[in-house]
């Protein structure tokens, strides 16, 4: 058994994605996004905002449900992060459901904003613990938000990174193809390339992951954790090796 | 006139066929209203979910209340899939309109601001757009070179919701959630229950008179205390959990589903403190 | 880093040239960072009035600020014209861009939506829109048979205001002064000065929370007692009307302006309590 | 002297004008239109609603500047009030200047909200009290808000009526012309001809105004005078002829 849990090698992760961002905005539900979102703006030293949707304590928003739409339509939101029911190698996302529309065979609860803030959040990390072929998908089945393409819309954000359970991935805009840049320690390619329904670029020799560092696991589970179990209390209650 | 009512008041005026604006879960559900609904049998609803729904959406398409559902998502969130929505897909059983959170917000401003429909960046692309009949991706008219989407506005007939606190005179305190207060200017009617009834005005003291929706958009008041539960009502008090979780198991089928409603819908009222 | 600023880097962060936001005499006015400004020379103002304006225009006008001005009207109200304002206009020394109030606050909220442009009912037929070439007569997409004004979007660089409250966050309370938290959101950086900065968050309390504009979108705050006046700050203080009757006669003449400006400037602020 | 000053004369047949009204708006600094919707409201017993505009305590609005305009638009404004420095007899009003433009011989304050309310609130009541050539004109030089045209303009709203120190005018909006309806008390069909700079409609025999009721006046005396007086100060200290 490793000296970290994978929640805290994805939390260690997500932290690294957003360093730079001035404002993260996560769901209230996303306990993995938002754990990293508060470590990334711990590491900040104060000049990182990190907006908890649908919390009363860690929301800063007082404009009613547009106000995260609009905020990130004026430029400033820097990343959020979408998930999907299936993604395919293009960086389309499926929300909605398996098989033919509206009649689905399997159904999804729905697009919520992805059709929009994956337009205009420049840093959108796709975020899926499952990574199966049922999930990456050559094509999905229903586009809730498509990935870059070369139309002429108007389009400032899109995908920055996927990640999943085994593996980190970052999105080249120009080719319109996800290219691998880690797998986590303990898997290796080929069961990434099992598991991967589309094509995708890739070094000629991939990286690790890099482990949480000793200072990392310290802050996650040290000065920040009382910040995440105040987020998200069932999740901090199972997720970290220890806990304060 | 008063604009003070009871719950079954407050339910006879949402006509069945009704285009009915509803906030999600964690806005303020009117669900003791929605028991009223129910119980008085209300047919072929166009929901309006802003920007999403949960537990309401669900049961209303359960007690077959629903024609169409015009959503983001539907969902129980963390206790998991919405079952009689899902149900209800899978089986053709209700029209739907996907949609994406912003743009049933900006279609309710559209409607707020009294103008055909608003554009709105995103959405090219996507299976939602080729979906919508009645959405239009149109020339940006101060550039060749950009096409952006048109939303038709959305007037409900009737937006329904719980709040904290009313006044006599109707107006009604929502605080920080402000798109309670775009559906009640975007809609015809607007339906709210509260938990209390307060006999000075809301808008006496200017730090409460900004969070507050004034009588003049306001048609209807039921006091319900706990009115939103088994939902929650933002920092006032918490969900149901047990309910939500035991709800999505026993609504997996259609005779659970029926079974659940039937115990929910014969619980007694909240007793007034 | 803190947002607490100076008067003085209030105005030092008003570039020459800037498109500046500010409200009408009765939302709020920034007065002693307006004299701030004028002190610092500043030069070139495209000001954009949300959505009319009265002395704090008419004074910068006079001090040779403005270039350009977006407004559905400057007056001085029951003190009469503005009269450097109207001096300006029959010179020809300042560029106008009429408009009507709804249309600016329009076009803020296009900006807020970060939309290119926002349609909007009314104006077919004037002499604001044949003289506005930056508006458009568009088809309604969705009726063949209707016409209707597009307004591009103002995204202003600054939008500069009073409030009563701000905290040492840059929160700032602006109660039911709902066009202040659309200028903010629809502009690039936005500089306010309060009559108090309090050490509590304004938003730890969901009632006053519902009247702040967050931090966000807050670039500077600067402490000013009475920093409206000689304007009046809503209930809070009213305006000092000797001084704008006697301001509207001396300033009919651009030397009496000049004396009545170098007299205000000369005032010593109000000491704080 | 009559029984009645002319400020009492003027504001009951504003109050006339808004009766059935379900919501006036007024503005702060229009004290006898203000005073003829509180008379109005007075005698509807509870079912009008008037919102004086810039004032803390009678404004009944919470979403800022835009929320009259807003408003206006769903509907739920039936009647407002528009002046002009010109009004000529299409129906057009002029709140912006004499001669050309923009380089004006005249320069008034502005347009504010007329070329948009005057299309969207039904009852829009024109009243200006000087009545002369001056501002009765017969084509406005710069149009803030025309009249009714047959353009197909989307259209619910328009001029309702035009009330000066002289007379009362309705306006036809088929013909697009105003119509005398009454002469004020005191004031003859030549004095109105002689100062109307533009042709009009006018019945064989033109009724005068009718004076204010005893009614009228001691309820604008009596229990309306207080209400009033809050809202209109300097106004309610010399417009009556008795105030409590």
């Amino acid at each position: 058994m490793s000296a970290w849990s994978r929640q805290e090698l994805l939390i260690s992760v997500v932290a690294d994605l957003l360093a730079g961002c001035r404002h993260v905005a996560v769901g209230a539900a996303s306990p993995i996004p938002g754990s990293g979102a508060l470590l990334a703006r711990a590491r900040s030293g104060g000049e990182m905002r990190v907006s908890v949707l649908g919390s009363t304590r860690n929301n800063f928003f007082t404009n009613g449900g547009v106000e995260l739409f609009d905020c990130a339509a004026q430029g400033r939101i820097d990343a959020f992060f979408l998930g999907g029911g299936q993604i395919d190698g293009q960086g389309n996302i499926n929300l909605v459901g398996t098989g033919q529309y509206p009649v689905s065979d399997v159904r999804w609860p729905g697009s919520f904003g992805s059709a929009y803030l994956y337009f205009l959040v420049p840093r959108v990390i796709l975020f899926r613990e499952e990574h199966t072929r049922r999930v990456m998908v050559e094509k999905v089945d229903f586009i809730s938000a498509p990935g870059p393409r070369a139309d002429g819309t108007y389009r400032v954000g899109g995908p920055h990174a996927l990640l999943t359970n085994l593996a980190l991935f970052d999105f080249d805009k120009t080719c319109r193809r996800f290219v691998l840049r880690s797998v986590h320690p303990g898997h290796t390619l080929e069961e990434v390339l099992d598991n991967t329904g589309f094509a995708f670029d890739r070094p000629a020799q991939v990286p690790a992951t890099p482990a949480p560092t000793p200072e990392t696991l310290s802050a996650i589970r040290g000065p920040i954790a009382g910040e995440i179990a105040e987020v998200y209390p069932h999740f901090a209650a199972t997720a970290f090796a220890a806990t304060a | 006139m008063s604009v003070i009512r009871s719950l079954d008041q407050l339910a006879a005026a949402v006509p069945d066929g009704a285009k009915l604006a509803i906030p999600a879960d964690y806005s303020g559900v009117a669900m003791a209203a929605t028991a009223a609904l129910i119980r008085r049998g209300v047919k072929r609803l166009h929901l309006v979910c802003v920007p999403v729904s949960g537990l309401q959406a669900d049961m209303l398409i359960g007690a077959g209340a629903v024609e169409t559902i015009e959503t983001s998502a539907v969902t129980l969130g963390e206790f998991g899939p919405a079952p009689r929505f899902v149900d209800a897909v899978r089986c053709g059983a209700i029209r739907l309109k996907d949609a994406t959170c912003p743009a049933i917000h900006a279609a309710l401003q559209a409607s707020e601001k009294g103008i055909p429909f608003m554009p709105l960046r995103g959405i090219v692309g996507s299976d939602l757009l080729a979906n919508r009949s009645d959405w239009k991706l149109i020339d940006n008219p101060f550039d060749a070179n950009d096409r952006i989407v048109a939303l038709p506005a959305i007037k409900p007939d009737v937006a329904l919701f719980h709040a904290p606190l009313a006044d006599r005179d109707g107006n009604v305190w929502i605080g920080r959630h402000r798109e309670l207060m775009t559906m009640a200017h975007a809609s015809k009617a607007t339906l709210v229950t509260v938990e209390d009834i307060r006999d000075e005005s809301l808008l006496a003291d200017e730090a409460m008179a900004a969070g507050v929706i004034p009588a003049l958009y306001i048609s209807g008041v039921a006091e319900a205390k706990r009115g939103a539960r088994p939902l929650g009502l933002w920092d006032r008090y918490g969900s149901e959990d047990e309910f939500l979780r035991a709800y999505v198991e026993r609504a997996a089928t259609r005779d659970g589903f029926n079974r659940v409603l039937a115990d929910w819908l014969g619980r007694p009222a909240v007793a007034a403190e």
